[in-house]
């Protein structure tokens, strides 16, 4: 019986976790927008947002989110709001005193996969799907371990 | 493999040769006497009775028989284990480097930095290595993701480049040739589709394919490149793409400097041509799924310019 | 019953040590989760050779809780030994106190393996060493509770009944056991507090 | 027939009856369909991938699918079919060949069955989720590490492992237990059949083998889940580690497929060639180095991973040195082949397809343990081709002649003749149709694992036809099991020994009754029921004075099988099944959150408590015979 109750729980949630999406869908070529929601449930548009955390020298400010020049995405103090839209706005447009824009120079589903990561670092992502630990020195908990706060 | 064009793949040859020869004796001994037997046992139908007759009375003959079988094959065992030590000594010493190449695979394309004493004189491209015929050259491989391996048959076995470890393999071509080379070590999505080509050259043109491979890409030729590489530096390519002598300075993907003397695109997945390249920039996903690069739709003038300004990175 | 037949219905219905299967079972048991301690302690010596410095970037772990450990096991191979003779000689009575003896050993034991676990100076994720350690210690600690459990089953069990004899010999083996946990600590103590302490 | 003893020795009847049954024969033919089905499963995505093969630059199936693909057909086909099926076979024939009413440990068998099929269900649950493991079955790290490989693809791979070896373990210890201490009275160690001595050392072997893997998969699972470093370089972690772990078990692993292979291969041939076994005493010595070498050879899956020459050269000699003990066992076959009579049935046929197969595969396999020759074979189709000569030549085709031998025993009733023959030679051609060229394949530079290849490479037209070959190979499939169905449904019953064979399992009833014998009998040779004429007519030759009310059963010593006391066994119990379902709810917890193995592991203490505890009636009836020694 558990495990039944399990396995459904794995049914509910296994698919839209483990879809990798490589090419964009032509009904979402125009705006992604309506496609970020399952990024937060997605653990390859996360892991792919973590890479590219890494490849766009995000660190470089951000500092693996602990923050340095720039504020820290581990912290639940958002300057300029945490919702996808909000962060999606920061990393497309910019922000004042320091955060450059990056439209143009970043694809949109690139992006999209960046504003799950990044709420990811705090939590927000779905546990199961954020991701773990990175090859790399040790930052802190996983995202993965962070606890889930919706 | 069957067909060496260096001294590594050319002594693997021989011992795989002899071994060969010598498998080939045994299968065919076994099966011989596995056949006499069928052949000349008598046979029944349904359960006879059993010969019991072992059981009281040693017998000698098989007993012999299979002591010999037995004592020939190991013969054989040794005489394949010592030419293997000989072949792998052979193998493990080629003399001092002409040519020092650092090979990093990443997922999933090959950047190669070809080093010199003098650091200015060093450049990298991506997914070819020329080497001069009749040079012993030593490259260092690293790898900056997962486990891949390096393989050209033609040259030398494999050689499993691994995170966090820096191995060495030195080869060296006898022949002027252009030779295929594959990921060896399961990497991946597209593990499949990470090919890398090896063209061996008389010394005078490799020096002179290296002097141009040092040289920083061309300027624009006219208006059309010009915006071509404006659209290259201030689009996405920038993020990940480097052209020396531009502000494009990324190492996450290929060095695209000399992109248009290379023959292929994608780690050898298409021929290096203005239509495959167009369809490329357009559609990575399409032509190699789950690759890092993501599509980049843009109006046919601007693909027009950044193609014109691409196929001038002689 | 013709004359061409072995009457064995005069044998015992168990007899102890190799003779009863329980004791191949858990000589079984023993090999394997032998050999998985083998393996994470070749697994630790593997890191080790590595790596340049070790412990990584940690001091070695405190040695007051583990070697305290090592007391107490030792210690408890007294107990051990007398419920194990108390069984071979089906003594009831005594076999009950021995097991409440060693079922309390066991756990002043977690006790201080609790204790354990705070004195190695690094966590589970700090680095690979952590993360051996941990390992290590963990699975020892697993089979250590393991065998209370089964220590408390079998005193409940002889307190409440339904006894028969074979019982006694449940109660030999589950001393065996213990024989294993205790001797597989000593490498493993060595490995976790002393080897971290050796010149590099 | 003894209807006191059929009451007291059979599992109760319906539904409860189903989970809680004990049988070693229940639980043994349990293990042998289910493994079948695995076996039915792992070949359909192999036909699947040979389908995206057969054409270059084919888009059938995308990358994601056919990784999904060949892990888990490697997964299935070495965790979920070929050592359950072996552990099936000796779990049904064990006791059977032995003298004895039971295994030693029927409801830990019991246990083990069902862990191993939740473990299998799981893995094709994740499968059809689309949470399919992709890193292939020996998951490198660190592409199967937490950054290569997100989501929870590659944990399901692992728990997966961590069922199959548990279920794994448990057999083995079952099997040990079972041959040393359940032997008929003067089954002396040297006068057990060599399909005994076979399953002993695979035994002994997993015991050995097994536990690396499951430490490396836990690591792994940790690495992935709470962010241990075991793999990561950055922290002082090892890549290579994974792969010592993985191959100090992935190689002994092909010798506990291929041992019970040999198992059959010794049973069929003395019997059809109509007389004992030549150079038993070398059969079984090869046996036993066999073991031994196979846990000095793992670093040759490592050759290309540069290690030190010294080392590699160690292992070279180890690896090729392995062949000589099974170059004794074929000599000694040829040789018992050759002084025989010899009888061609189906099974023959199988076995005799070994000499062809398994012998080619072992000649590839001396050609890989050569370091320079396998830097240019080591991960290319080449390698393909040998491990499938070697497990199918070694293990399928004995194993197919085996389910023709034994079939009448488990059913009392004959496979047709005609129809077996026709499926040998499908499968038979189909084999060297589809695997053969492979060898080619791999010498023209094709690596493993890619899911397509480029069409100018010249690789296209033997691909085709590896593909052909896999339809033949599907149509045997189809052949044998019309087989089953067809002698389940017409045969009538056969004689109790159809094949006129010499060892213990042929002297009761087929099918066997449920407490096996009526008496136990007394040995006195290697093929008791051949030499039963030789014995001298005054010496004992049955056992009596076992309880008939109660389950009980004569305990040998281990060595000179010697009457040692009556044990009293367990009855059927439906705790076995409810533990592992516990077992199952910890196992797939801990995939999500470490949490689930502190609080699941309530739920298994208890029902494992409730399985151990004596039951009051139980007690009375064993205390009403006991004899304290």
């Amino acid at each position: 019986m558990r495990l039944a109750a399990l396995l459904l729980l794995v049914l509910a949630a296994g698919c839209e976790r483990e879809a990798r999406q490589f090419q964009v869908p032509p009904a979402q070529a125009k705006s992604l927008k309506p496609g970020y929601a399952n990024n937060e449930r997605n653990a390859y548009a996360m892991s792919q947002g973590k890479t590219l955390f890494r490849w766009f020298n995000c660190n470089g400010c951000h500092a693996g989110g602990g923050g340095g020049m720039g504020p820290p995405l581990m912290s639940d103090a958002w300057r300029y709001g945490n919702t996808p839209d909000d962060i999606y706005k920061s990393i497309m447009d910019g922000r004042p005193n320091g955060m450059p824009s990056f439209r143009g120079r970043i694809a949109e589903e690139q992006a999209w996969q960046l504003v799950a990561y990044v709420r990811s670092m705090s939590g927000y992502a779905r546990q199961d799907a954020a991701p773990g630990r990175a090859d790399a020195l040790y930052p802190g908990d996983p995202e993965n371990r962070r606890d889930t706060r919706n | 493999m069957l067909d060496a064009a260096g001294p590594q793949a050319a002594r693997v040859l021989d011992l795989w040769w002899l071994t060969l020869a010598i498998c080939l004796l045994v299968f065919f001994g076994v099966l011989l006497f596995c056949g006499l037997a069928l052949w000349r046992a008598p046979k029944t139908q349904g359960p006879a009775a059993p010969d019991l007759a072992s059981l009281s009375m040693a017998e000698r003959g098989p007993r012999a028989a299979v002591a010999v079988a037995v004592a020939a094959s190991t013969g054989l065992l040794f005489v394949l284990i010592i030419a293997s030590f000989v072949a792998d000594r052979a193998l493990a010493n080629m003399g001092p480097p002409d040519l020092k190449i650092e090979l990093t695979g990443h997922r999933w394309w090959w950047e190669a930095r070809y080093d010199a004493s003098d650091p200015s004189k060093t450049f990298a491209t991506a997914n070819e290595l020329h080497i001069p015929v009749g040079r012993t050259v030593l490259l260092e491989l690293k790898a900056d993701d997962v486990i891949h391996s390096f393989w050209v048959p033609n040259l030398a076995g494999k050689k499993d480049l691994i995170p966090g470890r820096t191995a060495t393999l030195s080869l060296r071509a006898d022949r002027a040739g252009t030779y295929r080379g594959q990921c060896a070590e399961f990497c991946g999505v597209q593990h499949a589709k990470m090919a890398l080509l090896v063209t061996a050259m008389p010394q005078d043109e490799y020096d002179k394919w290296a002097a141009a491979q040092r040289e920083s890409a061309p300027e624009p030729a006219d208006k059309q490149q010009a915006r071509g590489l404006e659209l290259f530096v201030n689009g996405t390519c920038a993020m990940c793409h480097a052209i020396q002598g531009t502000p494009a300075h990324g190492r996450r993907a290929p060095d695209l400097t000399h992109l248009a003397s290379r023959r292929t695109l994608a780690a050898g997945t298409l021929p290096n041509t203005r239509g495959h390249l167009a369809g490329w920039i357009l559609d990575p996903q399409g032509i190699k799924p789950g690759v890092n690069m993501p599509a980049n739709p843009m109006p046919p003038e601007d693909l027009d310019a950044l193609l014109a300004y691409l196929e001038a990175l002689k | 019953m013709n004359h061409r037949s072995l009457d064995v219905s005069a044998l015992p219905s168990y007899r102890y040590g190799h003779h009863s299967l329980m004791w191949w079972g858990m000589m079984g048991m023993i090999a394997v989760e032998g050999m998985a301690f083998a393996l994470s302690i070749a697994a630790y010596l593997f890191l080790r050779s590595q790596s340049q410095e070790w412990p990584l970037g940690v001091p070695p772990p405190d040695l007051l809780w583990g070697t305290l450990n090592v007391g107490i096991l030792l210690a408890s191979m007294l107990p051990n030994h007398w419920t194990k003779r108390a069984a071979e000689q089906g003594h009831e009575h005594r076999m009950r106190i021995g097991l409440v003896i060693c079922a309390l050993f066991g756990f002043a034991l977690i006790a201080v393996r609790v204790l354990e676990f705070g004195t190695l100076n690094c966590r589970w994720d700090s680095n690979a060493y952590g993360s051996i350690v941990w390992l290590i210690l963990a699975l020892h600690t697993v089979h250590l509770a393991t065998d209370v459990y089964d220590t408390l089953v079998l005193a409940v069990l002889f307190f409440t009944g339904p006894l028969e004899g074979r019982r006694h010999v449940d109660v030999a083996e589950n001393a065996l056991y213990w024989y294993f946990v205790v001797y597989s600590w000593i490498p493993i103590y060595l490995v976790i507090y002393w080897v971290p302490r050796l010149p590099s | 027939m003894n209807p006191l003893l059929e009451k007291t020795w059979s599992d109760p009847p319906g539904v409860s009856g189903f989970f809680s049954a004990i049988d070693h024969k229940t639980i043994g033919l349990r293990y042998l369909v289910t493994a079948f089905g695995f076996f039915v499963a792992a070949g359909l995505l192999a036909a699947l991938m040979r389908m995206q093969l057969s054409r270059p630059e084919n888009t059938l199936v995308g990358p994601d699918l056919y990784n999904q693909l060949f892990t888990m057909h490697g997964t299935t086909m070495m965790f979920l079919f070929a050592v359950p099926v072996m552990q099936g076979m000796a779990i049904y024939l064990l006791p059977l060949m032995l003298g004895s009413r039971s295994v030693a440990f029927p409801r830990m068998t019991a246990f083990s069955y069902w862990i191993y099929l939740f473990g299998g269900l799981m893995l094709y649950v994740a499968f059809f989720l689309n949470i399919g493991p992709d890193a292939g079955w020996f998951s490198y790290v660190p592409l199967a590490g937490p950054e290569y490989s997100p989501g929870k693809r590659v944990d399901f791979w692992a728990q997966t492992i961590t069922f199959s070896e548990l279920s794994g373990l448990l057999a083995a210890v079952t099997v040990i237990a079972t041959v040393l201490k359940l032997r008929a009275p003067g089954m002396t160690l040297a006068r057990m059949p060599l399909f005994v001595w076979a399953m002993l050392v695979t035994a002994f072997m997993i015991l050995f083998a097994m536990p690396a893997v499951m430490l490396a998969s836990t690591a792994l699972i940790l690495d992935r889940l709470v962010g241990t470093h075991f793999y990561n370089p950055a922290e002082g972690g090892d890549a290579v580690l994974w792969q010592h772990l993985f191959w100090f078990f992935g190689h002994p692993e092909v010798y506990f497929i291929f041992i019970p292979g040999l198992a059959f291969m010794s049973t069929i041939i003395p019997t059809f060639s109509r007389r004992p076994m030549f150079g038993y005493p070398a059969m079984v010595l090869a046996l036993i180095a066999t073991a031994f070498l196979a846990f000095g050879l793992w670093v040759h899956h490592m050759f290309a991973a540069h290690l030190p020459e010294l080392g590699k050269s160690f292992f070279t000699a180890a690896s090729m040195l392995i062949a000589i003990p099974t170059a004794i066992q074929i000599f000694c076959w040829i040789a018992t082949m050759w002084k025989g009579r010899l009888w061609l049935a189906t099974p023959m046929l199988f076995s005799l397809a070994f000499f062809f197969v398994l012998v080619a595969g072992g000649l590839t396999g001396i050609m890989v343990a050569s370091v320079p020759l396998d830097f240019q074979l080591h991960d290319t189709y080449f390698v393909v081709a040998h491990l499938h000569y070697v497990l199918i030549g070694g293990a399928v085709f004995p194993l197919f002649g085996a389910w023709y031998y034994w079939w009448p025993k488990f059913t009392g009733r004959m496979l047709s003749e005609r129809l077996g023959k026709w499926q040998f030679w499908l499968f038979f051609i189909g084999f060297e149709v589809a695997f053969y060229p492979m060898h080619h394949l791999g010498l023209q530079g094709m690596p493993r694992r890619v899911y397509t290849y480029p069409a100018d490479l010249g690789w296209d037209g033997l691909n085709m036809l590896s593909s052909l070959g896999a339809v033949v190979i599907a149509s045997s499939m189809l052949l044998f099991v019309a087989n089953c169905m067809l002698s389940l449904r017409r045969a009538a019953p056969c004689p109790e020994n159809p094949w006129g064979a010499g060892t213990l399992e042929w002297a009761t009833a087929s099918p066997p009754r449920a407490y096996n014998f009526d008496a136990i009998p007394i040995v006195r040779a290697r093929d008791p029921l051949w030499e039963a004429s030789r014995e001298p007519p005054s010496e004992p030759d049955h056992v009596v004075g076992l309880a008939e009310k109660v389950r009980e059963a004569l305990v040998t010593t281990a060595v000179e099988a010697m009457p040692d006391h009556r044990a009293t066994f367990p009855n059927p119990s439906v705790w076995p099944f409810i533990s592992a379902v516990a077992v199952t709810v910890l196992f797939v917890g801990s995939i999500f959150t470490p949490w689930a193995v502190v609080w699941a592991s309530l739920p298994v203490a208890i029902a494992v408590t409730l399985w151990f505890w004596p039951r009051h009636k139980e007690t009375v009836e064993h205390l009403a015979i006991e004899k304290r020694p």
